[in-house]
C-alpha cells in the first residue's frame, strides 16, 4: 500500500529532474550548498522503491538512475576514476537544478501577476475607427517577373516536344518468330535470317538483332536449339535441337 | 457619495467595460448587492461619464461604453489596403514591359492566351500602359508600351533597369527547337555508340 | 483644470478606449494638440482612473484600460474566463520567455522532461509564443519566442521587467538571505514577492 503510494507520487513529477529538484529543496539549504551525494542516494532510493512495484519504469528515469549511480560511486571513491570527473558532473547537476529552480520561480512570478482575461479584463467590445482605402495598387518586381516567366513558359508549353513512340522488335517477338520458323530450317542457318525484313534500318535493325540474339540464347538454354559461332565476330549459326537429334539418328 | 454607491459604480463600470455584449439592466442587477438598484447606479454612471471622452449609452437592449461622438472623427484612421493586379493583368503588363512596343496579337501569342478587353482596360485605368502609335502593317494595329507611372510603381528609373530577359532563365528559342520533328543528330550519336559496343 | 487639459484628457481616454492594442505614448502624442505633453496627460489620466473600476495601465509598450483586479471575482459572472494555464505550460512559458529564442530540445533539456504537443498547442492557442525563425544548425530546428500578447497577458511593459535570473534563484525556503550577494533593497523586494508566491 505504501509502495503503491510511492509510484503515484513518482508519476506526479515531470521527469527525473523534477523529482531531483524536489528532493534537493527538501534539504532546506541553498541549492548551491546541497549535498549531491545525499540527493543521489535519495533519488536512487525512490527509484528502487518504484521498481519493486513496477518494473516498467520510463527509460529516462532509469537513465538518470544509472548516471546517478555512476556519480555516487565516483563521489564515494574518488580515487577510482579521475576525481575531477565526478566533481564536474556534480556541478553540472547542481547547475541544472538551479536553472530549473529559477525557471520554476519565474513561472510562479508570472503566475501571481494579474493576468489579462483572468484577473483583469480589457474592453469587451471594440469600436473600429479604421477605414479601408483600396484605391492604391500593390505591385512588386518579383510579381512582374514571375508573371512574365509564367506567361512565356505557358506559351512555350503549348508546343511541347513529344518524341514519337518507338516500337522495336522485342525479345518476345523474336522468341515467337524463331519458334515458328525453326522447324522449317533443317540445317545450320544464320541467326540474322530470323530478323524480319520490315524492321527498318539503323537503331531498329540493331534492336531486332539484339532481341533475336537474346531469344536465341534463351531458347538454347532451354535446349530447343543449338548456337554456334565459328570465329570471333563471325556469323552466329542456329540449328533446331530436333534437327540435331534427327541428324544424329541418321 | 456613499461607499456603497462608490463600490456599485466601480463594479458596474468594470462589468459594462469588460462585457462582450451590451449589459442589460437585469444582468447588472444580478451583479450588484441586493440593496442597490441597478437603475439608479446606471443613471449615476451615465451622468459621471457624460462629460468624458467615453460615454455610457443604451444600445441593443443593454448598456455599453462608446466613444463620445465629437471625438470619433479624430480617431478615424484610414488604412490603405493596396489592391493586387490579377494574374492575367500582371502577365500582360510584364509582356508589354519586355516587348514594347507590342501589338495585341503579339501579346496574345506570347502569353499563349487571348487578351480580354477587361484586362487591357485595367492596365489603362491604372495608367500602367498606353498606346504608342500604330504599326504600319495591314490593319495598322495599335502598339502598346509602359508609362512613367509603371516605372514609378516598380521603383525603376529606366526600363533598362528591368532584369534582362536572358537573366530570367527563359530560353525563348527552347520550345521552338524542341518542336523540331527529327532529333536526327542525337540518333546518329546513338548509332555511333552502338557501333563501338555492339560486338555480335 | 484648464479646458485644454480637459479636452486632451477626453481625447486621450477615447483613443485608448478605442485602440485594439496598447496605445504608445508616441501615438498618443500624435493625436494631441502640439502644446500638450502626452506624458503629462497620461499621468493625469492614470490618477483619474486609479480609484475607479477601470484603471489605466502600461503594458506591452503602451497604455490600455483594464478592469481593477479586485473586481475580477464579480466579473467572472459576466465574462467567460478560460482555464488557467497548467504548471507545465507556465514553466515552459517561463523558459521560453527567459531563453528566447530557444529550440524545443533546449526547453526539454532544461525541464528534464519531454515537452508534450498539448502544452505547446496550449501556448500557441493563447498566442503567447510564436516561432522566431530557425537555428542554422543541422536539422534547422524552429526557434521559439514570446509574443506581444504574452506581455499583455501578464501586464508586462517589456521583457526587461521580468525578474533577473539571479533574483529568481533566491530560494525563499532556504537560509539564503544572509549569503546572497545582491544589493539589499532589491533582494528584500524579491523575497517579499517570492514569499507570497511560493506555494508548494
Amino acid at each position: 500500500m505504501e509502495v503503491e503510494a510511492l509510484v503515484v507520487h513518482l508519476e506526479g513529477f515531470e521527469g527525473p529532474l523534477d523529482l531531483l529538484l524536489d528532493l534537493a529543496r527538501a534539504q532546506k539549504v541553498d541549492l548551491a550548498k546541497i549535498s549531491i551525494l545525499q540527493l543521489v542516494e535519495q533519488f536512487l532510493a525512490v527509484i528502487e522503491g518504484a521498481r519493486r512495484v513496477r518494473l516498467e519504469l520510463a527509460a529516462d528515469w532509469l537513465v538518470m538512475a544509472a548516471w546517478l549511480t555512476w556519480l555516487k560511486s565516483r563521489l564515494l571513491v574518488p580515487e577510482l576514476g579521475e576525481p575531477d570527473d565526478a566533481e564536474t558532473a556534480a556541478e553540472i547537476l547542481q547547475a541544472r537544478l538551479m536553472d530549473l529552480q529559477a525557471m520554476r520561480q519565474a513561472a510562479a512570478w508570472l503566475g501571481q501577476r494579474p493576468q489579462l482575461g483572468w484577473d483583469v479584463f480589457g474592453r469587451g467590445v471594440l469600436e473600429d475607427f479604421t477605414e479601408t482605402d483600396r484605391s492604391k495598387l500593390r505591385l512588386e518586381m518579383s510579381g512582374l517577373l514571375s508573371a512574365y516567366l509564367a506567361a512565356r513558359r505557358r506559351a512555350g508549353g503549348k508546343q511541347q516536344y513529344r518524341p514519337k513512340p518507338m516500337v522495336y522488335f522485342s525479345v518476345q517477338n523474336a522468341l515467337e518468330r524463331i519458334g515458328r520458323l525453326l522447324g522449317s530450317l533443317p540445317d545450320w542457318s544464320s541467326l540474322e535470317q530470323f530478323i524480319p525484313d520490315n524492321v527498318g534500318d539503323g537503331l531498329a535493325k540493331r534492336a531486332a538483332l539484339s532481341a533475336t540474339l537474346v531469344a536465341g540464347l534463351e531458347m538454347a538454354k532451354h535446349g530447343r536449339l543449338l548456337l554456334r559461332q565459328d570465329e570471333r565476330f563471325g556469323p552466329i549459326l542456329v540449328r533446331s535441337q530436333v534437327a540435331e537429334l534427327e541428324g544424329r539418328h541418321e | 457619495m456613499s461607499d456603497e454607491m462608490t463600490n456599485a459604480l466601480r463594479l458596474a463600470e468594470a462589468a459594462i467595460f469588460a462585457a462582450p455584449q451590451p449589459l442589460s439592466t437585469r444582468q447588472l442587477g444580478q451583479l450588484l448587492p441586493d440593496a442597490m438598484e441597478a437603475e439608479a447606479v446606471l443613471m449615476a454612471l451615465v451622468d459621471l461619464y457624460a462629460p468624458r471622452g467615453v460615454n455610457l449609452v443604451e444600445v441593443g437592449g443593454g448598456w455599453q461604453f462608446r466613444t463620445a461622438p465629437d471625438i470619433a472623427p479624430y480617431l478615424r484612421k484610414v488604412v490603405e489596403v493596396p489592391r493586387r493586379l490579377p494574374r492575367v493583368a500582371m502577365e500582360t503588363l510584364a509582356i508589354i514591359a519586355y516587348h514594347q512596343p507590342v501589338t495585341r496579337p503579339e501579346i496574345e501569342e506570347m502569353r499563349g492566351a487571348a487578351l480580354s478587353q477587361v484586362t487591357l482596360d485595367l492596365l489603362l485605368e491604372n495608367g500602367l500602359v498606353t498606346p504608342k502609335g500604330r504599326r504600319e502593317t495591314p490593319g495598322r494595329p495599335t502598339l502598346w508600351g509602359t508609362t512613367p507611372a509603371f516605372l514609378a510603381q516598380f521603383g525603376l528609373n529606366d526600363l533598362r533597369e528591368l532584369p534582362k530577359r536572358e537573366e530570367l532563365l527563359i530560353d525563348p528559342t527552347g520550345p521552338v527547337r524542341a518542336q523540331a520533328p527529327e532529333p536526327a543528330p542525337r540518333e546518329e550519336d546513338m548509332l555511333a555508340r552502338g557501333d563501338e559496343t555492339e560486338a555480335p
